[in-house]
């Protein structure tokens, strides 16, 4: 591979991976799955080409600054040939910034943001996640079918925000009706406010458009205040992980939710991943291992393709693109050009009985896929994502 | 430490000699506020009174929480920074009462509290104990760098990833005035009003309390009285240790836990025994209901305000948050002991 | 500090009616005194008569609850401790009150520094360490202090400890001193050293001082007049002799003495 | 009988042995004082039967009412019928007068109550809610004594009880200690500079020197003998 | 003792024990010669010990941020726990005025945010500066809490809320390629490190100055006695007042090094847990001398780099705060006024003695 701080694009046959993901802080168990989902891939990867693969590991924290210094130092210490990894999306931005400014191949494998591939895209960096929007538009339909009304409870930063309005968006253009957008900051601990607003509000559901623990905690008090029994409920951004705590007889009240990728829907050779990923790790997959593994995939066939590492060759291979995943799921998928983004479908997924759930030995399939949507119909357009790409 | 540092003796007399005795600049702005609340009121009746009893139960939480720390503040002079972790740490235990070895929620009951309680007996022990006698920011940052191992330690042990276990019976709703609350919020309120009353006969009401105080400030001239002071200060630290993981288990069965939860809560909890009036039992009763409520019904009233003035950016989404800041920053600035807080205490 | 001593001169500080309430506690009550500009003080009295608290109100520690404060012909009654003390009043605490962490030399130093710069001086780039170093050796010397220069001031034994409280409260150049028991926790002989260094201050620097002494020895032995405060109360003023034989004070406060003790 | 038996006491510091031998006796009723010089180990030989430490106890006895207290727990000793009166006073800063004379009550078995130990005290009796660091040092004295009294010892020990106080509250505590001695028959053990004052109340001296106990004698023969005073107690 | 010639071994001897005191302009070149070594060497050292040299520039801004808070806390005796305010204030001032306005405006936007922490800190100590310890502690939280929900609510688009603001902040005359950060002058480059540490040497010596003017001697007697120094004739208040300001400015200096070298602002500089951190370097270097702050901040990136690095403990190395806080606990045990810094020269001069024979 290459020798520390050269980076000189030449490609030899090795290719040194660097994982910049959070493993300490409350990402830690998201960033953990990236990695081992990652693993898989090189795996595969190892064994279809003729290639060397190392992998690199750097420990983000949630805080930019750390992750900046992260990408730096395994890109001037390491020499890693090219990165994936972050969660939070101030930390994948600053982390792609940094990349685009410094001839790195960047995959922010796991920022929803609309921001990573709008107003803060940069040059080498790509999201392989569903953005924000494609998110929205996905629930935005299946929220208006399990419901007329909604009340809107949403974490009060950027991406709440900007996920707020897309849902309402998606769900006005679905002939729904939003009652009420009900904000709570970021990391609350305490939803009963806001809930007795959506209470108050007298929609028939609520819609969380919360993230990771929010999540957990806004459901897990959507179900001890009752208000499960008055209002049904749904969501925008289902990690499954988040939600295992509150049980198969919790979760079965959990109405409908967009994801990037669920353990129900086993397309393709998914099955065989959640399979591997059970045996390996002895949990459920989850977005995050699908997540994983697919940035490590793309990331290695477009060196080899290139046989290069300069981030530049890299984005003339992938800016474009279009595949048929090895290893995942059906269908072609695509890498669009203007900013960067995954065209990729998107899930929306209800939660079963708890009777037709599969839960045994470390497997927790506890919903089902009610609709798939296709990349091109729920992203946002080129014009729209205000992503200003002009790469060259 | 003053006489009456626990004791609420005579805080009406205070309250009423503070009214008379502000400036008619306050006057105006209590006044202000008055009116303020009463058109939230007539805006939205249902909304309002449903935040403000959710408040209630919400400060009666903070109150919970605050208990075992105001209690170590009070009487050993000890800012316990840890407090936040040891409530942490109480939730963790419960969790593995209740998750991993599956035993049932009354159990965790008991055990979490004595856990974490231990716990502190070994730091009062080893650690704080070396500290009596000191400027008290020692005790604050020694405590500060406890809370960040116990932080660290949990993660190693239970991992980042929220988690969450079940509180039985407690888990259904419960209908309360004009709102439903939550089984196991009600069944924390309960707790929480019968360990301030436990705590208020026990230590305040006794000379237990009277005991810690001497014990702190003289400890040889302590036990040359007869007294065995190792012994109650340790016994002090187990009950405020204790609470917290009390408080950490009944939290955690509510909202699951993570460890993050302490330092989230930590701050909170300092802001309403600083608005309380630091050193005061009664302050910290009092600081954590009207913070709990201010939070539920601060959002409430910017809605209503913003909505008869016809002004949409008064209405802040999110205001919730910096709420008990706002709070301390104005109650320190009228009174810049807090509410109940005594002269001298600690400064 | 050169003007001649003037016996009749202007009192260089004037109480009226100071009085002083702590709740329901009346420390003291409609205190008035003056005190001439080139005048050694005692106040005597039993513990708890208000004495440190008198010192107090006139130092700006406490806000006294009635009457007033004049210094040098100013109205001073509202003014903070800091503006006193720039005006010329200073203190030696009762209990020791030192920088403790700072060494004997920079304990003074600093004390003379304030007086040169006054009350505030954002003067951040010159250098402080031989800032009025000349004035600090000079009163470590006259207070025998030269050998405890750069021993930090926890490290002092008791005695060298108020000595050094004196020596701080001169270098802010004060035209009135207030000491607060100086001799408390000295030997006898160290008293009867502190004693007459007190008067020869006096002398030299042309100051008035004022200090509150439970030792009738030293009271006795240097001052030109003793006030006797008694409960909060002002019981009597004037010459050793005429306190001596007052009495009133008698009764309140030497009564309990015996004649050996007196001597001492 | 004797109610206080030192015998052959021998205490340090540290490594630094402090007393040699002391041995003292003190009869049920008597006022028996210590005096030497700064350093003598007056404070020693007393905190030593209160059970204080420092210092450590390294050889000999003490016996208060015939049970050997030597190696009893300081927590325990209030209940064996000692109270202690220390140097410097040592109330509770912030604890009101009550307060403070109530921790002496709550921890014996046998206490006097609060309203016949202020009764001796008329002073503190105005000033009951008032925290003792806002005492004056006569009235902290004054609580001292009333606190260890509130235990109801059947000896007290003082330790320079007239320090820094005015000559008028020296009167006042010397009267204090006469009242109790001859209304109550309270056992009183003084360690006093003021010599003038412990001539005025005691039965009996002791002298130490240097950690040993050097003389004893009645307050008429000390008056007789001026040199003895010389010898053992100027500076 | 007689008096007879000091062998060079005694001298130093001398001189570690401090009885020797070296006169004033020569200490001024001693604290520039070290700060200007320490920066020189940090590179080397950081390679080294953190196996990474470019995580050189933010120690060096680090120690200039624990530097200038230790100015409140170690010198005038204030606990300020919301310090982060200051320093990602200025982050977000400067990236603010870069990102709207391009970055040339990086000239005028350093100004802004050094005037606007100025500023702000006036405003905050004259409501606060006089409040008891723990009460000044928790209302710096406060207000550092305000500016933070300030900050992610991202008012009229300006801060970018929580994504925070990392495009568009590459000053002018400045190049990256590939974790290589150069300043460009006509045709000849540097690396931003050697810009980074002129301005981290400079302002820490002024600090160094300040703390040496009758100025920072006055602050040691408010920390140490504050009725005392009234008594003689300080104006308390004043001093904080200012001492705040100052301490921010710097602060705010730091800020905008750090916004300059990582080009990028999110609200976790704003947290409480972000004034904690320096609040830890302090304490943990030791508070009471200059030097202890910058051994702290050496301290705490030598435990992130290092331990968060180290193989050959595992997984554990995730948790290397652990280790940080244990030795935050020893310190406050053993000496929480001198520290670590406190710590070393006495082992040093236990050392000394030792070799050279003890006195
Ligand atoms: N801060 C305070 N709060 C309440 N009462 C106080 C306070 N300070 C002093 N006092 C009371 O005021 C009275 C006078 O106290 P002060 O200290 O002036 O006495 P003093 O004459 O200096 O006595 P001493 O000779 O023992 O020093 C005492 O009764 C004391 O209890
Ligand atoms: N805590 C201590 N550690 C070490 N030595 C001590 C300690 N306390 C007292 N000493 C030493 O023990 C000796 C006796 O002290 P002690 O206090 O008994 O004297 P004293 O007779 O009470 O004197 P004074 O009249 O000054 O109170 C002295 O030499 C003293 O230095
Ligand atoms: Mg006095
Ligand atoms: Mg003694």
């Amino acid at each position: 591979s290459a020798s520390p701080g050269d980076g000189d694009g030449e490609y030899d046959g090795s290719i040194h991976i660097g994982a910049v993901e959070p493993f300490s802080g409350v990402y830690a168990n998201l960033g953990e799955a990236e990695v081992q989902g990652a693993e898989l891939a090189i795996q595969d990867l190892e064994e279809e080409f003729d290639v060397d693969i190392e992998m690199s590991e750097a420990d983000t924290e949630v805080d930019p600054d750390v992750g900046v210094r992260r990408i730096e130092e395994l890109t001037t210490q390491d020499g890693i040939d090219v990165a994936f990894g972050g969660v939070s999306s101030s930390v994948a931005i600053a982390m792609g910034q940094w990349a685009s400014r410094n001839d790195l191949a960047y995959i922010a494998s796991g920022s929803h943001s609309d921001a990573t591939t709008g107003e803060d895209c940069g040059q080498y960096m790509w999201r392989t996640a569903s953005s924000n929007t494609m998110l929205a538009r996905t629930a935005g339909q299946a929220m208006a079918e399990h419901a007329d009304s909604w009340a809107l409870i949403y974490a009060d930063y950027t991406w709440g925000q900007t996920a707020r309005d897309a849902v309402t968006a998606a769900l006005e253009e679905n002939g729904a009706e939003v009652v009420d957008t009900i904000s709570a900051p970021l990391g609350a601990d305490d939803y009963t406010s806001a809930l007795n607003q959506a209470e108050s509000s007298g929609a028939e559901a609520m819609g969380n458009i919360t993230a990771g623990a929010d999540t957990t905690r806004l459901c897990q008090q959507y179900l001890d205040s009752g208000l499960a029994e008055e209002m049904k409920t749904g969501g925008v951004l289902l990690e499954d992980e988040v939600l295992w705590s509150l049980g198969p007889e919790g979760v079965s009240q959990m109405g409908v939710w967009a994801t990037v990728w669920g353990p129900s829907v086993q397309s393709g050779q998914m099955e065989e991943f959640v399979q591997r990923i059970r045996d390996e790790y002895g949990t459920t997959a989850y977005s995050r291992h699908y997540l994983g593994y697919q940035s490590v995939d793309q990331l290695v066939r477009a060196v080899v393709r290139a046989e290069s590492v300069a981030a530049e060759d890299i984005r003339q291979e992938l800016d474009g693109h279009d595949y048929t995943d090895v290893g995942l799921l059906d269908g072609t998928q695509q890498w669009r050009e203007c900013d960067h983004q995954n065209v990729k479908p998107t899930y929306a997924v209800r939660a079963r009985d708890a009777d037709d759930m599969v839960d045994e030995d470390g497997e927790r399939i506890w919903f089902e896929t009610v609709t798939e949507q296709q990349g091109e119909d729920v992203m946002r357009s080129c014009d729209e994502t205000g992503c200003s790409s002009d790469w060259t | 430490m003053a006489s009456t540092t626990l004791a609420g003796k005579r805080w009406t007399e205070r309250t009423v000699a503070t009214i008379t005795g502000m400036n008619t600049v306050w006057k105006v702005m209590y006044l202000l506020l008055g009116l303020w609340i009463l058109l939230t009121a007539a805006v939205s009746p249902g909304l309002f009174a449903t935040q403000f009893v959710s408040g209630l139960v919400y400060g009666m939480i903070l109150v919970m929480i605050a208990l075992g720390l105001s209690l170590i503040l009070g009487l050993m002079g000890v800012i316990n920074f840890a407090h936040g972790a040891f409530f942490m740490f109480g939730g963790y235990v419960a969790f593995a009462v209740v998750a991993q070895l599956g035993l049932p929620f009354s159990v965790a009951l008991i055990v979490a509290p004595i856990t974490v309680g231990l716990l502190g007996v070994v730091i009062e022990r080893f650690l704080l104990r070396r500290l009596y006698g000191t400027e008290p920011i020692n005790g604050l940052l020694l405590t500060f760098g406890i809370a960040l191992m116990l932080e660290e330690a949990v993660r190693y042990t239970w991992g980042s990833a929220p988690l969450g276990y079940s509180a039985d019976v407690f888990e259904n709703p419960v209908p309360l005035l004009v709102t439903n609350v939550a089984g196991i919020r009600i069944f924390t309120t309960i707790v929480g009003i019968l360990s301030v009353i436990t705590i208020y006969l026990l230590i305040v009401r006794t000379d237990f309390g009277l005991s810690i105080r001497a014990g702190v400030q003289d400890p040889e001239m302590t036990e040359l009285v007869g007294e065995n002071l190792p012994v109650k200060f340790t016994l002090l630290f187990f009950i405020g240790s204790a609470l917290a993981g009390l408080a950490g288990v009944l939290r955690g069965a509510e909202t699951g836990i993570d460890p993050g939860m302490g330092s989230l809560f930590i701050i909170l909890v300092f802001v309403v025994i600083v608005v309380g009036g630091m050193g005061s039992f009664f302050g910290s009763v009092v600081g954590g209901l009207l913070i709990g409520t201010a939070m539920f019904v601060a959002p409430t009233m910017l809605n209503a305000l913003a909505t008869t003035t016809g002004l949409p950016w008064l209405y802040l989404p999110g205001a919730r948050r910096v709420v008990p800041f706002v709070v301390m920053i104005v109650v320190l600035l009228a009174r810049p002991r807090g509410l109940f807080g005594e002269e001298g205490f600690l400064e | 500090m050169s003007t001649p001593p003037q016996s009749d001169a202007e009192p260089i500080l004037e109480t009226r009616g100071l009085t002083k309430k702590f709740g329901e506690i009346i420390a003291n009550d409609d205190i008035s005194i003056d005190v001439r500009n080139d005048e050694l003080r005692s106040i005597i009295g039993p513990n708890g008569a208000g004495k440190t608290t008198f010192f107090n109100q006139i130092a700006g520690v406490l806000p006294s609850t009635e009457g007033t404060v004049h210094f040098k012909g100013r109205d001073v009654t509202d003014e903070p401790i800091e503006e006193r003390a720039q005006l010329g009043l200073g203190r030696a605490y009762q209990s020791n009150e030192l920088f403790f962490e700072q060494t004997v030399f920079e304990n003074v130093r600093v004390a003379a520094q304030t007086a040169e710069i006054g009350e505030f001086s954002f003067d951040v780039f010159s250098r402080a360490r031989n800032f009025k170093a000349d004035r600090a050796e000079e009163l470590l010397e006259r207070l025998y202090l030269s050998d405890e220069r750069n021993t930090e001031a926890r490290n002092l034994s008791h005695g060298d400890q108020r000595r050094l409280g004196i020596a701080i409260a001169l270098a802010t150049e004060p035209d009135l001193l207030l000491l607060d028991e100086p001799t408390s926790g000295m030997g006898p002989e160290a008293t009867e050293e502190t004693a007459s260094l007190i008067k020869e201050l006096r002398d030299e620097l042309d100051i008035a001082i004022v200090l509150i002494e439970h030792d009738m020895s030293v009271v006795m032995g240097i001052s030109d007049r003793i006030t006797v405060l008694y409960d909060g109360s002002h019981v009597a003023t004037g010459d050793p002799e005429t306190i001596r034989a007052n009495e009133e004070v008698q009764e309140a406060y030497l009564g309990g003495m015996k004649e050996e003790e007196l001597e001492l | 009988m004797t109610l206080v038996e030192i015998e052959d006491l021998c205490a340090g510091y540290g490594t630094g042995q402090v007393l040699f031998d002391v041995s003292i006796d003190i009869e049920e009723g008597e006022i028996v004082s210590l005096l030497g010089r700064n350093g003598a180990g007056k404070s020693t030989t007393m905190r030593c039967v209160a059970g204080a430490e420092p210092p450590h106890v390294l050889d000999g006895s003490i016996r208060v009412n015939g049970e050997d207290i030597t190696d009893t727990k300081t927590y325990k000793r209030a209940n064996k019928g000692i109270g202690y009166v220390p140097e410097e006073r040592r109330v509770w800063p912030g604890l009101t007068i009550t307060e403070n004379i109530r921790m002496a009550i709550n921890n014996t078995t046998d206490p006097l109550d609060m309203d016949r130990v202020l009764s001796y005290f008329p002073r503190l009796q105005d000033l009951e809610d008032k925290a003792a660091r806002n005492l004056s040092g006569g009235e902290q004295q004054m609580l001292a004594i009333a606190r260890a009294l509130a235990s109801n010892p059947d000896v007290m020990l003082m330790d320079e009880p007239s320090e820094g106080l005015a000559p008028y509250i020296v009167r006042d505590v010397e009267e204090v200690i006469t009242t109790l001695n001859e209304e109550e028959g309270l056992t009183i053990f003084l360690v006093e500079q003021n010599v003038v004052m412990a001539m005025d109340v005691s039965d009996r001296h002791y002298f130490i020197d240097q950690g040993q106990i050097v003389d004893e004698m009645t307050p008429s023969k000390l008056k007789e003998r001026p040199e003895v005073r010389q010898k053992y107690l100027s500076v | 003792m007689s008096k007879k010639t000091s062998t060079r071994a005694e001298q130093f001897k001398n001189l570690v024990n401090g009885s020797i005191t070296v006169p004033e302009r020569q200490v001024d070149l001693l604290v520039v010669g070290a700060l200007a070594a320490l920066a020189i060497a940090m590179p080397t050292i950081a390679g080294v010990l953190m196996g990474y040299s470019g995580v050189a520039s933010n120690v060096l801004i680090w120690m200039l941020f624990a530097v200038a808070f230790n100015l409140l806390l170690g010198y005038t005796g204030l606990l300020s726990f919301g310090h982060a305010m200051f320093l990602g204030g200025a982050m977000y001032v400067v990236a603010i005025v870069m990102n709207q306005l391009g970055p040339v405006m990086i000239v005028l936007a350093i100004p802004l945010a050094l005037a606007l922490a100025g500023l702000v800190a006036y405003g905050i100590a004259r409501l606060i500066v006089e409040k008891g310890e723990i009460y000044f502690a928790l209302l710096t939280i406060a207000f550092g809490e305000v500016v933070w929900y300030i900050a992610n609510s991202d008012p009229g688009g300006l801060t970018g809320g929580d994504d925070g603001i990392a495009s568009g902040l590459l000053p002018p005359l400045v190049e990256s390629y590939r974790g290589q950060l150069s300043v460009y002058l006509g045709s000849f480059a540097v690396d931003i490190y050697w810009p980074v540490a002129a301005v981290f040497v400079v302002a820490t010596y002024l600090l160094f100055r300040i703390v040496r003017s009758p100025f920072g001697r006055t602050l040691l007697t408010i920390r140490e006695n504050e009725q005392l120094a009234r008594s003689i004739g300080v104006n308390t208040r004043r001093y904080k007042i200012h001492t705040f300001v100052i301490s921010a400015v710097f602060s705010a200096l730091a800020g905008v090094l750090l916004v300059i070298v990582n080009q990028n602002v999110a609200t976790s500089y704003l947290f409480w847990e972000t004034s904690g951190e320096v609040v830890m370097m302090t304490i943990v270097g030791g508070m009471s001398s200059f030097a202890g702050p910058i051994f702290g901040a050496f301290l705490w990136y030598l435990g992130a780099e290092f331990l968060s690095g180290w193989q050959a403990i595992g997984g554990l190395r995730h948790y290397w705060q652990f280790g940080f806080g244990l030795l935050f606990v020893a310190i406050i045990l053993i000496d929480p006024r001198n520290g670590g810094w406190g710590a070393l020269k006495n082992s040093v001069r236990w050392a000394v003695n030792k070799y050279f024979g003890g006195n």
